[in-house]
Parts: structure tokens; C-alpha cells; sequence
């Protein structure tokens, strides 16, 4: 972990409130992994007062390049709209526990909502190099929210895709039908979700009817980002019952049979 | 010029006035990548209890206007928990530890000092007195000064490492608490703790914590901080560490010169994780280019005309 | 859609759950340049003195992490001259007047309220129950469950006037005090009232306020007051006027929803002195947007699941 | 009085940490008065939370001008540098009680010393457009620090100018010496005084002794700027004891004789 104050290479939005922020931040990039996340101040006073957690979108190490991609939901992500190249932003990061691709694992799907599509681009890449067959479901508003598909296409990536608006709006499926369409054959050895406790029960329940073992990205709000004040706790079942485990530390990335909000339906 | 940052605080010695708040600062792992914890005066660690306890639902941290509104509920595993995961990592650190306590009943807390005090490697006991679960008659414990008497009293008697006494703001009388617990025989106090407080989320419509209420802290508190500490260091003769917003160097001196002997940081570390390391850089050299060669001579020094 | 924002607050109609906070407003005349006080439900003036009174020495203000620490001290040019200089430019006011009044005996209080009573103008009376001069053996009067309960019960016998008690909030027991209040027969409750703090100025090294201590307003102590509104809330069945940092529509809303009937505009005055205006046409639009017909329906929505 | 939002048209350093604002917000300008100030606020956020109250400089009525000299004292100022030509400001005035130019007039003496010449040089200007004689005592730290000076050349006022370093250094006299000097042969009709405490008590003994109306702008910490909070008052010698004003509704202008700090010594 580093706090160092990166250099923005170019901010810029994507889509309607959505953006995509690259930082220099060499230090960090080095050593993050996708599923980590970053804490980022977006203000160098005291209003907003606590940083903002982000997912790592991509990693680009041989540039020190960390990128971000945000939705603007508050005050918080509003001001980093104002940051431009070559201005300073101070990064903590890399931080939590990132996706795990298991030894062995030869194909995945990712299955990803809206905004949280972004944590699982960068694992798709590097499911990619390591000559991994990578299938995303994937699902938003609108076509131009699906982050990544691009570069998704790029990999050789499956896609299915769903939105509520324009072009995939028409085949307006369940993501449990893709999931079975999609491995009806065989099975994936892993699958990885983010972006709604609904995607997440799917998946809970396509992994434990079909033995695959899938990790879920949570969020949850958080002061430190470090495991030092124990505020971002999640429910976790663990031997004995229920537990809190934070969500900064243990997690994002969880293993999805363990998730005790999955459960609660 | 060599300017004194040692500052001595209920008997333990610390080479400079900072320290962390409880609570902020885990048990002294958690910001190692970004400095030594030996840097600091001291390191009071996250409040531990004798039994363990989930704490309270999430969500648990809201932001407010220039603070933070926290309802994590001190969770604890419990005693062995402590002993077989925190315990040895604490004993590596070559820094003053003060161990932050809080018990179901009196009995708790004098049981966990006994045992913390065979430890053997601890420099001090903090008291946290804010639990609102220990109730005497319809009043939380820490907020009766005669119980808080009796709580510090009997604590006192179970050990010889420096007590503190780590006071609730949420009171129309401080300074009866703080002569409370100097009376019982502590040798320091701790102040302030998070102001009682509360978010509502217009989205939901609902508090925002899952605990419904919370604790304020960071910069909003500050002022409220500064007049308790200013109050009590005019009614009592022990110590105090001081806390509550500070998040640069001049915060830090406001503290002191309101009459607090060391600072504790603690949303401050949420904020700028390298806070200790950069205010203890600017502290020094304001002392020096002030011409203060002891910072002992701040405290309380804004009593003094 | 039209949407009601009219509330019914200890028996005053407002056209709106938007009035001044005293203190912040003067007596209704400082901000006619920008907006006339009628676009308000009520106005809730200074609060005045029997006698004549100085008020603190300055410096009387100063500024603090998102918010404002003043030391005023309820300067009073006495009765006479506010019924010669104040009350014909009041009279002229088509809007809800609420007379804050504070006491340096009890017996104060009480004139008081037959001479307002008398005038014939008033929408209700506002009892500032934060006089830290007034005290009841060591505690000062408006922390005494017992004391506040006989004032407002003498009080209420001299008037027929709408009665609200405005709280102070340094207290352990806000809940106690407001249900003091209800018992001795006031229809309403002004809360919160500043929170006791300090400022120190590095540079001097001394207090920075002429009276070393005051009161902390503005957005810093939003989470302070949202929490005792709502526990009070639970506690009391007479109606709530909220305040404490509000500068938006949002907080007004926060407010209503924790359980306040009106929300008072205090040091956002300061900060935008338009705020008034703003905050009534966005709480509006919200409303519609969000298909409320009534705001009322908003009133302690929080509580209920 | 208005609050406005204006429009910056520039804001420049004129020496190390004085900068020169200019805003053209035409509703206060129409109306404002020299010694007169405005209440500007320097962040949209809350923080810093109250606004800073700066006397009007110049007033340059036909274009909608109102200019302003500042200091760089701390955070607000601070903020206030970063806004450039095109930016909004936000801003209440015209407020309080400027100078006062009797009838019958012909000869007054501005006293001013650093950042206190600033709401002098507005009333030199609008001195000389009714034909009054202006004599000008500035003192400041360094030359570069006397605000106006070459404005007061070109009216034609007579100066006495005084640094603690650089090319006014020589001559260190006191104030009073200068006034004395200038004003051996004939009495001013009236002296404005601004910028220390001591500045003013020369004036005060100066005004007794020759029997000159002299007036003073005293600076008080602010919280609203129109008279609601009663948090910015002086003392004044009222008729029966001492009583206290507001600066910023009975001033920032007062009578010198009137202000009971200058009898502190
Ligand atoms: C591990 C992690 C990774 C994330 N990755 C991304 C990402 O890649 N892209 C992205 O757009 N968003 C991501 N988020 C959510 C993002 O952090 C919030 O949207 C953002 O903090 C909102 O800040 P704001 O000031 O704009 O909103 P505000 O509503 O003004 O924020 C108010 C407070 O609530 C907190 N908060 C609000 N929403 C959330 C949330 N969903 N999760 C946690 N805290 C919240 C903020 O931190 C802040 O303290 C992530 C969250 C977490 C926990
Ligand atoms: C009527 C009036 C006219 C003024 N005119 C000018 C002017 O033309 N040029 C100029 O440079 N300065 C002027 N000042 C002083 C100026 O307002 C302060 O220097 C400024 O507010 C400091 O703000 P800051 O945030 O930079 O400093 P900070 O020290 O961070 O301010 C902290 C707080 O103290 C208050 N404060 C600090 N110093 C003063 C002060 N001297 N007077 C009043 N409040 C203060 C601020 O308003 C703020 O609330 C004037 C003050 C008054 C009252
Ligand atoms: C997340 C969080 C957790 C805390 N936990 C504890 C605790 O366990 N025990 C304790 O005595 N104080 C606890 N505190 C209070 C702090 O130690 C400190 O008194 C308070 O936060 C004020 O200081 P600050 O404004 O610098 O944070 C906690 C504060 C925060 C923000
Ligand atoms: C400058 C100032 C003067 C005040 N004077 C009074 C007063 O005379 N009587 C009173 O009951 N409250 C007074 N108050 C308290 C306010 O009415 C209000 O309770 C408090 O400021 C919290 O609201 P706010 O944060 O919106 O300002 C004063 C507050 C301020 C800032
Ligand atoms: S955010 Fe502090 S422990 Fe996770
Ligand atoms: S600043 Fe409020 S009355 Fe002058």
C-alpha cells in the first residue's frame, strides 16, 4: 500500500455521468491487482472530509497508468469531474483483496451491472493473457453504459449483453438465461460477479447447482479503506454462524456462497 | 536549535505529543506500509472487550459537513482472540502502547486490566467511559460522576500502569466527570470522544447507520473538543490528551495550548493516512521558527495572558 | 399538482415550515433588501432582555470547520426601546411573529410574557431556555428538568400565546427537558441552540472570542441536532421546530423527516443571505417531482419503516 | 444592498501577496459608496463557511466596476486568488456607512497604512471630483505596498510616504510628524484615517488639538455584514457610557472622537 499524489493523464466522460479517469501513479500500479481498489481525495480541504473508494478498471504497469472508471452519484464524484490532465490527486492503494483466478481455471464468465462492470475489465484482461476463455454477461441502462465492450471484443471475449434501452434492449433476458445458455455444455470453473445483490444471488445460485466456484465484488461504505476503523463491515457465514468481516480488507472480493446478504431474499 | 517534542503523560514517556485515538488506529498494523508507528508518542489501540461482541449492524460509517458519523459499536473476539493474534504484534513495537478497555460491568474492566497488566508490555490503560450500554440507574456509566468514581477507583486498584480516563463530551458537566476520575486515581484523562449524532439519507428516507444514531468526530468537532478541554484543564492537575478534528499541525498546538499534553489523531488518519509523519514535520519547525525550544511550555499557555 | 407546504406549528398556520432562527435574523429587517420576510412561515426575532444589557466583548464571532462560533451574549437594548423602535416596524410584518425572550429570574421570564402578551401582535412566544447566566444551584436553569418544568409552567400561566421552548443541547438529557417542557404546557419546541466550543488563535495564543467561549452553529452541528430531534421526536407529542446547520433543502428535508414540523434557517443567513427563498422554491420542486402533496406527510416519516 | 453574482474581469497580484480584484456586478456598483464594503463569498462549498468582507477600492460606476485590494491573510484570500477573469463571484453590498465629505469641505488628509489605504483611494477620487484639495500620508512595509500611489499622482494629490524598506525608508518620521508638516500653516477640514490602531490615535490627537472632524474605517471579525448577528461590534463613547456598534451597519466608518479603542493605550 501507497499514498503517493498521482499525476491525471486524462479524464474524460464516457457516457452520460459516466467517466473514465487515468492516473500515473507508478508505485501503485505496480503492485495492483484487479479487484483492488484505490481511495481516492477528491478534495484537497475538508469538504467532502473522507476519500472515495474505486475500483481498479484497468491496470497499465508498463506506463504506471491506473484507470478508473466512475459513475457521478454525489459530491464526492462531481468534484473529481473537475480534475484535468496534469493535475495532482491523492491516491491510497492499492488496497483489499482482489479476484482470485484459480490455478488450473481455463474458462470464466464475468457477469456484470452497470457501473459494476468496471472491476471486472481488468480482470478479463488478465484472465486473457494467461490464455483463459473469458464469457461476459453483461447488462446496464443503456448500450453506452456497458463498459469495456470494446476492448472485451478485443480479448475474444463472449458477450452477452443486455440493456434496457436501445440495442440489446430487445432480447430481455435473465442473466440465469444466459448463464445456462451459455454453459449448458460445460460448466465454467469460475465465475465472477459485481454491480447488484440480484446478479450476485444469480450467480450464488447457478454456482452451487453447478459447483463452480464464483466470487462476488461488494461495496459498503467506508471511512478508512485500510481495515483500521472497521466500518465497512459485511455479513459473512462463516463455521460458527454469522460474522462481519470488512468488505476494505477481507473483501471487495468474496467468495459468493459465503456472502450472508445473498441469502436474505 | 534542538527543540523538545518529549512530552510526559501519566508517567509514560513519549518522544513527541502525538498519538492516535483509539479506535482509528486498529492495533498498530494497518499504516506500516506508510510509516513506522514508532514515529508516534504513543499508540492507543482500537477499544478491546473481554468477550466478544459482532458490533452493530452496517452500515456503520456516514459522512457529515466537515466530519464523520461513525455507529461501529466496538466490536471485539474477545480476550484470547487478543492475546493470540494482537498481542505479539504489539509487543514488536518499540513505541509506548496503551491498551483502550471497555466492560459489560465494572467487574469487566477491573478483570481485563488485571490481565492486561500481567501482559507486562503495555505502558498505560485507557478507560473508554463512553459505553452507552453500561448503564447505571436510567444514566450511561460514563456519564454519573460518582460512578465513574467508583469505576476508576476500582480499576486503580487492580494495577500500576498509568490509567487514563477517556471521558464522553455528551454532558452538560465535563469537568465533574474529569475530577471524578482524578479523584478515583487516574493519571490522565482522554478527550474528547465522539459527540452523539445521527444522518438521515432523504433517498430511503431512513438513518443512514444501521445502528440509527452514531458518534460525530473529525474537523465539525473541533471547537466543541477545544472547550471541554479548555474546562477541564483549568479543574483538574492530571494530564490530558486531547482529541477531536485535528488534522494539521495547528490543530495540534490549538490543543495544547487549550491545555492538552499530548494529541491523539484520529479521522484525521481516514483522511491523509501519513497525517502523524507530516504533522510531526510541520510541529517541529514551527517550534523552531518560533523560538519555542519545549513544547511543554504550550500547555495550556492560551490560560495564561 | 399543487402541493401543501402549509404546517400547522403549536397552533401558528404557516404558509410554509420555513422560519428564522433567532439571533439570525435580527428583528425582521436586515434582509428586506433581498426578499420581503412575508415569503417566510414565521419569523422568529432576536431574543430580547427586560433590561438593558451590553451583551459579550468582542471579538464576538469566529469562524470554525463548517461552521460558527459566536459569543453575542444577548445584547438588549431593553424593553422600552424594543417597543418603541422594534415592534411598530414588527406590527408591519404580514407574517407569523414568534418574540424570543430570555430571563435573568424567572420572574423576568414572566413579565416578559404579560407585557409581549399584551401587545397583541405576536404569533407566539419563543422561551430561550440557553441563558447560561440563569442558574439554578450550580446547574444552569435550562439543564434542570425541574427548573425548565416551573418556568414554562408559570410562563403558560400568564399567556395564551402559542408557547415554544427552545432547548439547549449541551445537556446529557435532551429528552428529559423536552418532556419538562410538554409537562408544564409549552405547545412547541425550538431546538437545537448552540453548541458550547471554542476557538484559539495560534497567532495570539489565546482564546479568539472576547468571552473565550460560545456557541458552534452552522452545518458542522447538522448530525447533533438531527439526533436529538429525532429522539425527542419519540418522546414528546407537541410539535418540533428543528434547526442547527440547515442550508439547503436537503437538510430542511432531513430535518422534517427526523421529525421536526419547521425547520429554522440560522447561520445560513450568513452564508447566503437569500437562502430563504432558495431553500422554499427547491423544497418545492422536490416535493413535486417526488409526488408529496403534503408535506406534512413528510413530518418524523423517518420513524416509520 | 444586493447580492449579486458578479462577474470577475480580473484579479492580479500587484505586489508579493496583495492582489488587485475587479468584478463587474452593476447593481451594487450603482449604488456604492467609498468606505463602504462588500461581503464576498470566496468558496461555493462550506468551507470556508462565512464570507469576507472587503472594502470597496474603486468604484468605477459606468462600467459596473467595483474594484478591491486584498491581502493575503489566510484561507479565504487564499481562495480568492485562484479566481480568474469569466469567474462568478458572489456578492452582497453596497454595506455600511461610508466616509463622509461635509458640506463646505475644501481640504481633507487621507492616512492610510498598508492594506488600510485601500478604502482610502476611492474617497481621494471622488474628494478631487468635487474640487477638494487631498493630501495623501501613506506608510506601508515596502513601496511596492503603497496601494494607489500612482492614482493619487495623477489626481494631483499632495504625498507623504513612508516604508520600512526600500525608497520611502529614509525619512523615518512618524505620521504625526507629516501631519504636522502638512498641516502647519492650515488646517485640514476634515482627516480619514485607516489601517492601525495607532495610525488612528495620532489622528484622534491630532483632530483634538487642531479641532478637525476626522473619521475612521475600523475592521471588526463578521459574521452576516448587514447588521442580524450584532457579532461585529466596537466600542463607542455614547452620551451616557460607553455602548457598542456594529461595524458593519453603524460603520465600518466611525468619527474618530466616537471610538473608544483609541482611548485605550
Ligand atoms: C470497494 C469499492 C469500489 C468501488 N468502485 C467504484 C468504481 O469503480 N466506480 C464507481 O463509480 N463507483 C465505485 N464505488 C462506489 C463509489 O465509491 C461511490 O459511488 C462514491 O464514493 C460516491 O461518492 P460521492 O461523493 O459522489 O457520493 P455521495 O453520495 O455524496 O457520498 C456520500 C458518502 O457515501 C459514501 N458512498 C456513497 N455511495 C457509496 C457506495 N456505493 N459505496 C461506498 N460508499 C458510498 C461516500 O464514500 C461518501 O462517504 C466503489 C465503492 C467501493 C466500496
Ligand atoms: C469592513 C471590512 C473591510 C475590509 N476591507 C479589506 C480590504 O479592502 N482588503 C483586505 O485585504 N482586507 C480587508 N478586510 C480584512 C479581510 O476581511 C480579512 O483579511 C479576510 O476576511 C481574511 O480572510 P482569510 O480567510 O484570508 O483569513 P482567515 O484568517 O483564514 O480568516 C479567518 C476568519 O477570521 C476573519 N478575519 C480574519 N481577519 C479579519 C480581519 N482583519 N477583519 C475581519 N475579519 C477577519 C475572517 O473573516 C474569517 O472569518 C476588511 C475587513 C472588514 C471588516
Ligand atoms: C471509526 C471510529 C472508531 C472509534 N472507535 C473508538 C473506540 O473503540 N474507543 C474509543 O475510545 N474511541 C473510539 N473512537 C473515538 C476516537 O478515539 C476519538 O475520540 C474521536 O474520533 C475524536 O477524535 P477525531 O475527531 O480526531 O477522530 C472512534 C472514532 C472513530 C471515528
Ligand atoms: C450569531 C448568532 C446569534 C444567535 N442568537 C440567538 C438568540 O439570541 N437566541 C436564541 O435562542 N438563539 C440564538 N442563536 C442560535 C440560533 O437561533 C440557532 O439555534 C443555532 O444557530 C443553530 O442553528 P443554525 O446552525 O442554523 O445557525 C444564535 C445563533 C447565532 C449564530
Ligand atoms: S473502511 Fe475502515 S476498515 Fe474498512
Ligand atoms: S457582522 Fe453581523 S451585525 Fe455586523
Amino acid at each position: 500500500m501507497h499514498q503517493v499524489m498521482g499525476q491525471v493523464v486524462r479524464n474524460r466522460e464516457l457516457a452520460a455521468g459516466l467517466w473514465h479517469l487515468i492516473v500515473e501513479a507508478p508505485e501503485i500500479a505496480a503492485r495492483a491487482e484487479p479487484g483492488q481498489f484505490a481511495m481516492l481525495r477528491v478534495a484537497s480541504g475538508l469538504e467532502p472530509l473522507l476519500r472515495r473508494p474505486l475500483s481498479f478498471y484497468r491496470i497499465a504497469r508498463h506506463y504506471g497508468w491506473l484507470e478508473f472508471v466512475y459513475k457521478v452519484v454525489g459530491r464526492g464524484t462531481q468534484i473529481l469531474t473537475t480534475r484535468a490532465a496534469g493535475d495532482r490527486l491523492d491516491l491510497l492503494g492499492p488496497l483489499g483483496r482482489g479476484w482470485d483466478l484459480l490455478p488450473g481455471t481455463r474458462r470464466i464468465g464475468i457477469v456484470g451491472r452497470g457501473i459494476g462492470i468496471a472491476p471486472l475489465i481488468g480482470l478479463a484482461e488478465a484472465a486473457v493473457r494467461r490464455g483463459i476463455a473469458v464469457e461476459a454477461f453483461l447488462s446496464a441502462r443503456e448500450p453506452q453504459a456497458l463498459l469495456g465492450l470494446d476492448l472485451l471484443r478485443e480479448l475474444g471475449c463472449g458477450l452477452y449483453l443486455h440493456t434496457e434501452r436501445g440495442e440489446y434492449s430487445g432480447r430481455c433476458r435473465e442473466v440465469t438465461e444466459h448463464l445456462e445458455e451459455a454453459f449448458e455444455e460445460e460448466k465454467p470453473d469460475q465465475l465472477f460477479v459485481c454491480g447488484s445483490r440480484r446478479l450476485g444471488q444469480a450467480v450464488l445460485d447457478f454456482s452451487r447447482r453447478r459447483g463452480v466456484r464464483s466470487q462476488i465484488s461488494l461495496e459498503e461504505r467506508m471511512a478508512c479503506g485500510l481495515g483500521a476503523c472497521i466500518g465497512c463491515v459485511t455479513e459473512i457465514r462463516a463455521e460458527d454462524g454469522r460474522e462481519y468481516r470488512r468488505v476494505c480488507k477481507e473483501g471487495p472480493v468474496f467468495w459468493v456462497e459465503e456472502v450472508a446478504m445473498l441469502y436474505d431474499r | 536549535m534542538t527543540v523538545n517534542l518529549t512530552v510526559k503523560v501519566a508517567g509514560i514517556e513519549m518522544k513527541n505529543p502525538l498519538v492516535t485515538a483509539s479506535g482509528t488506529y486498529g492495533f498498530g498494523q494497518e499504516y506500516r506500509d506508510l510509516y513506522p508507528p514508532e514515529v508516534l508518542g504513543a499508540v492507543v489501540t482500537k477499544t478491546i472487550r473481554l468477550r466478544p461482541h459482532p458490533g452493530n449492524p452496517p452500515p456503520r460509517v456516514a459522512e457529515a459537513p466537515a466530519g464523520l458519523i461513525n455507529a461501529i459499536g466496538i466490536p471485539s473476539k474477545g480476550w484470547d482472540h487478543y492475546v493470540r493474534e494482537e498481542v505479539p504484534r504489539l509487543r514488536q513495537l518499540e513505541v509506548p502502547i496503551i491498551q483502550s478497555i471497555v466492560g459489560e460491568t465494572l467487574d469487566e474492566y477491573v478483570e481485563l486490566t488485571e490481565r492486561l497488566t500481567e501482559l507486562g508490555f503495555l505502558a498505560g490503560i485507557e478507560l473508554n467511559l463512553s459505553c452507552p450500554n453500561l448503564r447505571a440507574g436510567g444514566l450511561s456509566l460514563g456519564l454519573d460522576p460518582d460512578m465513574v468514581y467508583e469505576l476508576v477507583r476500582r480499576v486503580r486498584a487492580a494495577t500500576d500502569l498509568p490509567l487514563l480516563a477517556k471521558l464522553t463530551p455528551n454532558t452538560a458537566d465535563v469537568v465533574g466527570l474529569a475530577r471524578s476520575v482524578q479523584a478515583g486515581g487516574a493519571d490522565g484523562i482522554a478527550m474528547i470522544n465522539t459527540v452523539r449524532a445521527m444522518a438521515i439519507d432523504l433517498r430511503t428516507r431512513r438513518p443512514v447507520l444501521g445502528n440509527i444514531s452514531g458518534g460525530l468526530s473529525g474537523p465539525a468537532i473541533k471547537p466543541i473538543a477545544l472547550y471541554q478541554i479548555w474546562e477541564v484543564y483549568e479543574a483538574v492537575d492530571i494530564p490530558i490528551i486531547g482529541m477531536g478534528g485535528a488534522t494539521d499541525y495547528r490543530d495540534v498546538l490549538e490543543f495544547i495550548l487549550a491545555g492538552a499534553r499530548a494529541v491523539a489523531l484520529g479521522t484525521v488518519n481516514f483522511v491523509d493516512p501519513s497525517a502523524a509523519p507530516r504533522i510531526l514535520r510541520d510541529l517541529g519547525r514551527y517550534l523552531e521558527e518560533n523560538g519555542i525550544d519545549d513544547i511543554n511550555d504550550l500547555v495550556g499557555a492560551a490560560h495564561r495572558t
